[in-house]
């Protein structure tokens, strides 16, 4: 008789011929983009309310982010425009408010950002004589802790997005992910902050902010290991393989472990300018490969997890 | 009054009737033409444009000597316009509307093609209905007659670009008709009515089976758990869901909204309280 | 009932403009082509057939719309056949009459000819006839060993189950009386 | 037909569709019911539901296999073995009918002593002569007494009488012989017989349904009826949920028979004339076709009223009704035997219509390899097809065939009316939903144009040759004037000229009981008559489905309205019904006329207790018990003495291309099948080494041919060709699912993809371990949505002497892992011109 055994079909957890149950997500570099920008924009929307009123420094800073929220804001609907399918179509989501939906009040969030960070961005402008100075009024003081409870949601929601659907990786990352979201979004807005503040010579607040960044950067990385502990074997098209690899290279090392290190060198030396700056723009920027990296990682597993059948017919709680 | 499908797959002879009714009613193209060697399934799978796809399943022993544990299972999947729907829950848009015959219903005039719902179905049911291609072959509608199609514009050609599944014929439904592939089942393995009779319907088939020592056990006719409640396209199995695709265990996205929500915004507070300190410490 | 609450005010349209109905846990709007929508058979006559794929007979409903465009076909459920019901050749009826494969036109195909060529229906009706009567006209014998036979070998048809009972009729009287006995269909049983 | 039509004298289905319901336990053997007839199989998952044993016997585990309770695989083509083994089983367990075999069978005749059975002489019947390869089947004959009154021992004892005679016949169709033969498992067979035996008798019947899987053999005929005989023996036939269900395939294969396009038959089963046969006059014609006795003494009626049909006015007692219009036969003409013609230029121009011989023929290159020695091919479909561009197909060059080739657009059944007759030969009228598209036209209006030219260009001959276009009778205009202007004839005339009407008034007749054999009447077929009673009425077109399930009011089943053939053998001899629970047709005496819930297969006020008068013709010779009425002697023939020439009661033979020698008997094969031995038409040798697996061929439910290939939802469903193996042979030879695989016979060799499955079981068949390959008969090279190349290039022709049946449904093949290169196969390479 010769060998039948590859002719055997019944396995222990039988499939349909090794297909799979979930569709993939048809995310994309632009979803990535609006989830990373999302981020961003949470963690300014952060910064600009805690950065001091009174030090001219941190009033510079103030304003830098307030303007630069508000071009993320402005611009991320864009983005998210280019992914839809009927981009014609952007404006019905502005048709309900479904508390159910992440998505729904993510957009809203982004739409009630914009606005509070426009209106931010009116008063900044109003008080430096740009616009008529009565402008001022436009923005009452309450916008500031409103615009950050904002992106607090902001950062927060592209979590939950990825999190609250039947995908059986991000499911396993139920508080990880939405965590971890927020963590990278404040480290990644952080290094923005720290990079325009550098180019403007603003360099008083820098090592503020790179200490932020560090406590997000090591929150970040604390969750995600955490995850990786909690996720099991829903966590395998993240953690491991090619990908988790590529996680462990761009996100956990180069975007975390090594601007730490910049950073931390940063705090306990006293480096020239110059070489002060390059550190700066260096950590920065390898903390915002990161940020992007995590997002595009989060998406590519789901991916991969919705074509696992196993770990679809047994979804996480 | 909500109405739904009962699919007894003792009854099926996978014939794919249901797969041809429901694409001549609604109007959608083929998915392709490829041979698959997966038993006499060359569909694979539900799809933005395929909106019930039978399952062929064999069970057969290698050295026969005829034993009657041998089987060939078929089953007609379809959407389960579930109680609770991830689907309609996730749908930003509004696009996914319960209807007043309780089923989940996608308009395509409203839908604007994010996805998200295509991530929020635990069954896999949800698609995107890919933008039309006139010069590849991967939608084969050019050969219904385009042009009269074109002409009255069918939900399927207006949406390229949007979400695509079952819609429990809810225009059929609107003229009283039964939707297309129960209609067209010729052995009335789909079976379509209101819920609460077809679910005692089911019940007492599965003890009927029973006596005749056929183990069967019904998949969604009651809570199928994890917050989705019983699906209103329920199923009738003799293997366990795995085998024809189905989930074991499948989870409602939504419950995972409050953990993750929570934790966005402890992880929040605690960077904001740590922010503060950085900042407002002189 | 296990469903959730269906909210059908949307599709009523009473309270769509209300903000309360747009916000909520699960707003349920239903737009205006939703609110409309119903099957393209409404209102459209349903004109009795049989299906033409195999001997079951079942019965069919072919709905046409008032300009006679075919809009769909589906089972009768009247008939004690298939009550209804169809197999998937049969759900397919609409894709046979209704697709651009189809070939509605004459296709002509010259001797040594490598393609083929439009040509009008007149004409190629005519120019079959002519080449009927020639083949006849040089095939036709009356007699075989001495037994009248009156017929001619030089043409053959073939086919017949797939279409009706009197175009069968009409098909085997006309080669009768050019003589043909080569008359065959798919019923060799 | 012979084999229902010998047994019991019509060759349709036996059964009404939903009848099936009532069956206690159905055999579909010969048959994939459930994926060449879905619908219909509703009634068999109806049955199961109320209890029945449904049973399927085939060699593919098939989706009636998964939805029936027993499933027994049978190796290709040994069918007979089987079904002779039931009939062993059942005569010698003593599992017999007894009162209706004795009453309603001629178990009791007594068989001529010159009469030598295969047990005698090693598996051929005695008149056979080696030469001609024919029987000379006048030993086969009852014996009759000095008056020509057939003897008969009703005690079935007598060792000539048919029963004794059966009954050693089949003696060695044991279990273990079923085991070697058809490579069934003995326990499974048995278990079946038991099945079919404890679900027959007065209390309970059992239905048999077959298809092709039984007809496509050399000895097709001889499947059905072992069928026959093993129904009968059990007392099945006539009976609700009880006898024979011949599932057709084509939409109108049943009405394409009762009104022919078949070069043998004229419409109602009447002969066509033979110049093999002495049939130059009326005269003649009648004396060799009109029985002395049962219903078919009526055919001078049905005859006369067919040539008044025909040649209308010039029809006359004077010219024989114009009998000498009619062509003679000097042969076979079938569709094979024509295609050899064709390829030997013989026939010159053909027409093809709605069907695609250069896909689904057999020898399916030879077919378009002699298309190309045509003058002319006119073809009228719908869609492009493997006939119609035979020219263009791969491997030849176009600028070498010199065929005038036209394609005319045929209307599809929508966008025409009429009638087509369904597998319980069911008369339905189908409505025009649209106007054809395009140019398309009904097949109809062709025919009709083409005949009316042609009385146009003949119109001034006087050459006697001629006078039969001349004299045809033809008036089909239509009475709408927007289908008249358009050309379309009406074949709602057709109709009622194939009803019949009375010549002076033109009055339609009611039925067939009103013809005439004196010219008064004319009928188009007579076995329709009755389906336009008057002008006003249609019953095609009846639908109204209320009353009983026979419906009786939708539809029209020929003959006169009857849904279950031999209804009467429903009752007992006495008239009452055999038991209340299969209570269906019955005497109703106070009336003194036949009653029931379906109309009585009988003459309706003859009663039960009427003597048969032996010395007496016509019906008058049939007494109140005898419910064959269409048969000689009244009653079902387990032996039939003539009509068949390949045997009198059936004996397994291998098919012409085996994997065995025959494990029965010492003679392999059909003795008497017809082999055409040439180069373009090559065979296996009977047991091939070279070709060790057997090959199978079917149809799938998605698919027919070219009316499915181009719809995308079928095309979707099943894209492409395929051959199923089993997995040991898979694993054996290095195949996975989805490969590409070359299956070869010494005909031709074709590409397909492997569909590896346990449902394909290799059998262990006389001592030899066998495996079987499965292929689709349904697809063609012709570029469709769906593609593969077709089955019938490897198919050789062998044919049934009976009715020049093919044999498609076994055969032996070789199979390899791989691609096809060179796609024209080598024996026609090198047969160009």
């Amino acid at each position: 008789m010769p060998d039948l055994s590859e002719c055997r079909e019944r396995d222990d957890v039988p499939t349909y011929y090794e297909r799979p149950l979930l569709k993939a997500p048809h995310w994309e570099w632009n979803v990535v983009t609006y989830l990373f920008l999302g981020g961003i924009m949470g963690g300014l929307g952060l910064i600009q309310l805690i950065a001091h009123p009174e030090r001219p420094q941190e009033r510079r800073l103030k304003r830098t982010v307030r303007i630069t929220s508000f071009i993320l804001a402005a611009g991320n609907p864009a983005i998210l425009i280019t992914h839809l399918g009927r981009p014609e179509r952007f404006l019905n989501m502005l048709r309900i408010v479904k508390i159910k939906s992440p998505m729904s009040l993510g957009v809203w969030g982004l739409v009630l950002y914009s606005g509070a960070a426009g209106a931010n961005v009116v008063r900044e402008l109003a008080i430096d004589g740009v616009l008529p100075r009565w402008m001022r009024l436009l923005a009452p003081g309450f916008l500031a802790p409103l615009q950050a409870l904002l992106g607090a949601f902001t950062a927060g929601y592209t979590g939950v997005l990825l999190s609250a659907t039947a995908n059986p990786f991000w499911g396993s990352g139920k508080r990880h992910i939405p965590a971890a979201s927020v963590c990278s979004g404040l480290a990644s807005a952080s290094a923005l902050a720290s990079l325009l503040s550098t180019f403007e010579g603003n360099h008083a607040v820098v090592h503020k902010l790179e200490r932020l960044e560090m406590v997000a950067g090591a929150a970040e990385l604390l969750i995600l290991n955490d995850f990786k502990r909690a996720a099991g074997a829903y966590g395998a098209p993240f953690f491991k393989g090619k990908r988790g690899e590529r996680l462990l290279t761009y996100t956990v090392v180069a975007g975390t472990l090594a601007p730490l290190a910049l950073n931390l060198i940063g705090q306990a030396v006293k480096l020239p300018k110059p070489i002060d700056a390059v550190r700066t723009t260096l950590a920065s920027a390898l903390t915002l490969v990161g940020g992007y990296v995590l997002r595009e990682s989060l998406i590519e597993a789901g991916k991969e997890s919705a074509r696992d059948p196993r770990a679809a017919f047994r979804q996480p709680r | 009054m909500a109405n739904g499908f009962f699919t007894d797959t003792t009854l099926c002879i996978g014939c794919k009737a249901c797969e041809v009714a429901c694409k001549q009613w609604n109007e959608l193209p083929s998915d392709g033409f490829v041979f698959t060697g997966e038993s006499y399934d060359n569909t694979s799978e539900l799809s933005g444009t395929t909106w019930r796809h039978v399952a062929f399943v064999e069970q057969m022993a290698i050295d026969h000597q005829g034993e009657l544990q041998d089987r060939w299972l078929m089953s007609s999947d379809v959407c389960k316009h579930c109680t609770n729907a991830g689907c309609h829950e996730a749908c930003p848009t509004g696009a996914i509307i319960r209807n007043e015959f309780g089923a989940v219903f996608i308009q395509p005039d409203v839908c604007n093609g994010c996805g998200y719902c295509v991530v929020s179905c635990p069954f896999g049911v949800v698609d995107l209905i890919e933008k039309f291609d006139p010069d590849g072959t991967h939608y084969n509608l050019a050969s219904l007659a385009t042009s009269r199609l074109d002409a009255r514009a069918t939900a399927v050609q207006q949406s390229g670009g949007v979400a695509g599944k079952c819609t429990l014929c809810y225009d059929r439904q609107r003229l009283g008709f039964v939707p297309a592939c129960a209609k067209a089942c010729p052995t009335e393995s789909i079976q379509f009515g209101d819920l609460d009779e077809l679910r005692e319907r089911a019940h007492a088939r599965v003890e009927r089976l029973s006596e005749r020592g056929v183990s069967a056990q019904l998949y969604g006719a009651d809570d199928v758990g994890g917050g989705i409640g019983a699906l209103n396209a329920f199923f009738l199995l003799t293997d366990r869901p795995e085998t024809y695709n189905l989930p074991a265990q499948p989870v409602l996205p939504s419950t995972r909204q409050p953990a993750g929500y929570t934790a966005a915004a402890v992880a929040a507070l605690g960077l904001a309280l740590a922010g503060w300190m950085i900042f407002r410490n002189a | 009932m296990a469903t959730t609450t269906i909210d059908i005010t949307g599709l009523a349209g009473a309270a769509e403009t209300e903000l309360s109905a747009r916000v909520g846990m699960l707003p349920n709007v239903a737009s205006e082509r939703t609110k409309r929508l119903q099957g393209r058979i409404a209102g459209a006559k349903p004109v009795t057939s049989v299906c033409g794929y195999c001997a079951v007979g079942c019965s069919t409903l072919a709905y046409v719309s008032d300009d006679g465009t075919l809009l769909d076909v589906e089972g009768n459920p009247e008939s004690p056949i298939n009550g209804g019901h169809l197999c998937p050749k049969g759900s397919a009826l609409f894709g046979l009459t209704v697709n651009d494969q189809r070939w509605t036109t004459v296709k002509y195909r010259a001797p040594y000819a490598d393609r083929y060529e439009e040509r009008p229906l007149a004409w190629a009706l005519e120019r079959i006839a002519q080449r009927i009567r020639e083949t006849r006209e040089a095939t036709f014998v009356r007699e075989r060993d001495g037994k009248r036979v009156n017929h001619t070998l030089g043409i053959s048809s073939l086919g017949g189950a797939t279409f009706g009972v009197e175009e069968n009729y009409l098909l085997g009287k006309f080669m009768h009386a050019l003589g043909v006995v080569s008359i065959e269909n798919q019923a060799r049983i | 037909m012979p084999g229902l039509g010998t047994s019991f004298g019509r060759g349709g289905a036996t059964v009404w569709v939903p009848d099936l319901e009532n069956a206690d336990c159905i055999l579909i053997e010969g048959s994939n019911f459930a994926e060449a007839h879905p619908v219909a199989f509703r009634f068999v998952m109806k049955a199961k539901e109320r209890g029945a044993t449904i049973i399927h016997v085939d060699p593919r585990f098939t989706r009636t296999s998964a939805l029936a309770d027993i499933y027994a695989p049978i190796r290709s083509g040994t069918d007979i073995a089987f079904l002779g083994g039931i009939v062993n089983y059942v005569i010698s367990h003593e599992k017999i009918f007894r009162e209706y075999v004795v009453a309603y069978t001629n178990a009791s005749f007594i068989v001529s002593d010159a009469y030598r059975d295969t047990e005698d002489l090693d598996g051929l019947f005695s008149g056979y002569d080696g030469a001609s390869r024919t029987y000379d089947t006048a030993s086969w004959a009852f014996e009759r007494d000095g008056q020509g009154v057939i003897a008969t021992d009703p005690t079935l004892t007598h060792p000539r009488s048919v029963y004794q005679i059966l009954k050693r016949h089949f003696a060695r169709y044991t279990p273990e012989m079923v085991e070697r033969t058809c490579g069934t498992p003995q326990a499974q067979f048995l278990q079946i017989a038991e099945t079919l035996a404890h679900n027959s008798g007065r209390e309970r019947t059992t239905a048999f349904a077959y298809a092709v899987g039984w007809t496509q053999h050399t000895a097709g005929v001889q499947f059905i009826r072992t069928a026959a005989i093993v129904q009968t023996l059990l007392g099945n036939m006539g009976r609700p949920g009880g006898g024979i269900m011949a599932l057709r395939g084509h939409a109108n294969i049943q009405g394409a028979t009762d009104v022919p396009t078949l070069y043998d038959l004229l419409p109602g089963y009447l002969p066509m004339p033979s110049a093999l046969r002495n049939e130059q006059t009326l005269a003649e014609y009648l004396k060799l076709n009109a029985k002395p006795t049962g219903w078919w003494a009526h055919t001078p009626k049905y005859m006369i009223s067919l040539l008044k049909a025909f040649y209308g006015e010039h029809a006359t007692p004077e010219n024989d009704y114009g009998y000498a219009y009619l062509p003679q036969l000097i042969g076979d003409h079938s569709m094979l035997p024509t295609t050899f013609a064709m390829k030997d230029g013989v026939v010159k121009g053909s027409f093809v219509i709605g069907q695609n011989p250069g896909a689904s023929g057999q020898n399916a290159e030879l077919v378009r390899s002699a298309m190309e020695r045509l003058d002319w091919l006119v073809n009228i479909d719908s869609y492009d097809n493997e006939t119609v561009s035979f020219w263009r197909r791969e491997g030849v060059d176009p600028s070498t065939i010199a065929t005038e080739v036209f394609f005319l657009p045929a209307a599809t059944v929508l966008e025409k009316e009429g009638t087509m007759v369904q597998t319980s030969r069911l008369l339905q009228w189908h409505d025009k939903a649209v106007e054809p598209a395009g140019d398309s036209k009904s097949d109809a209006w062709y025919f009709n144009w083409f005949m009316l030219r042609m009385k146009a260009l003949y119109a001034n001959s006087t050459d006697p040759k001629d006078l039969p276009i001349l004299h045809t009778a033809w008036n089909y205009e239509h009475d709408d004037p927007h289908e008249r202007v358009k050309g379309e004839p009406s074949v709602l005339k057709v109709l009622q000229e194939i009803n019949g009407y009375t010549v002076a008034d033109g009055a339609q007749v009611a039925g067939f009981s009103d013809l005439k054999d004196d010219g008064s009447t004319a009928s188009g077929c007579w076995i329709y008559s009755g389906v336009c009673p008057d002008k006003a009425t249609n019953r095609a077109r009846n639908r109204d489905a209320s009353g009983p399930y026979t419906a009786p009011n939708w539809g029209f089943a020929w003959p006169a309205n009857r849904r279950t053939l031999y209804n009467r053998a429903s009752a007992a001899p006495d008239g009452t019904p055999w038991s209340e629970r299969k209570k269906y047709v019955w005497w109703d005496a106070t009336r003194g006329e036949w009653t029931g819930i379906d109309v009585p297969d009988f003459p309706k006020t003859k009663a039960p207790s009427t003597p048969a008068n032996k010395h007496a013709t016509g019906m008058d010779f049939h007494g109140g018990a005898d419910p064959f009425i269409m048969n000689l002697d009244g009653v079902a023939q387990l032996f039939v003495p003539s009509g068949l020439k390949d045997a009198p009661i059936p004996a397994h033979y291998e098919p012409l291309q085996s994997v065995v020698e025959n494990p029965i008997y010492t003679q392999q094969s059909n003795p008497v099948l017809r082999e055409y031995v040439r180069k373009d038409n090559a065979y296996n040798k009977p047991v091939d080494a070279d070709y060790p697996y057997v090959l199978t061929t079917y149809r799938i439910t998605e698919m027919s041919g070219i009316m499915t290939r181009y719809v995308p939802w079928l095309a979707e469903l099943q894209p492409e060709a395929f051959a199923e193996i089993d997995p040991e042979l898979a694993v054996s030879k290095g195949i996975k699912s989805g490969d590409y695989v070359v299956i070869s016979t010494a005909l031709g060799e074709m590409e397909a993809r492997a569909l590896v499955s346990g449902r394909m079981r290799p059998l262990r068949v006389n001592g030899k371990r066998v495996h079987q390959i499965g292929i689709p008969y349904n697809y063609g090279s012709q570029v469709a949505f769906a593609r593969g190349d077709s089955v019938g290039d490897l198919i050789a022709i062998a044919l049934d002497p009976n009715v020049s049946i093919h044999e498609s449904k076994t055969l032996t093949c070789a199979i390899r892992k791989g691609r096809l290169l060179r796609r024209r196969p080598a024996s026609f390479a090198q047969d160009e011109m």
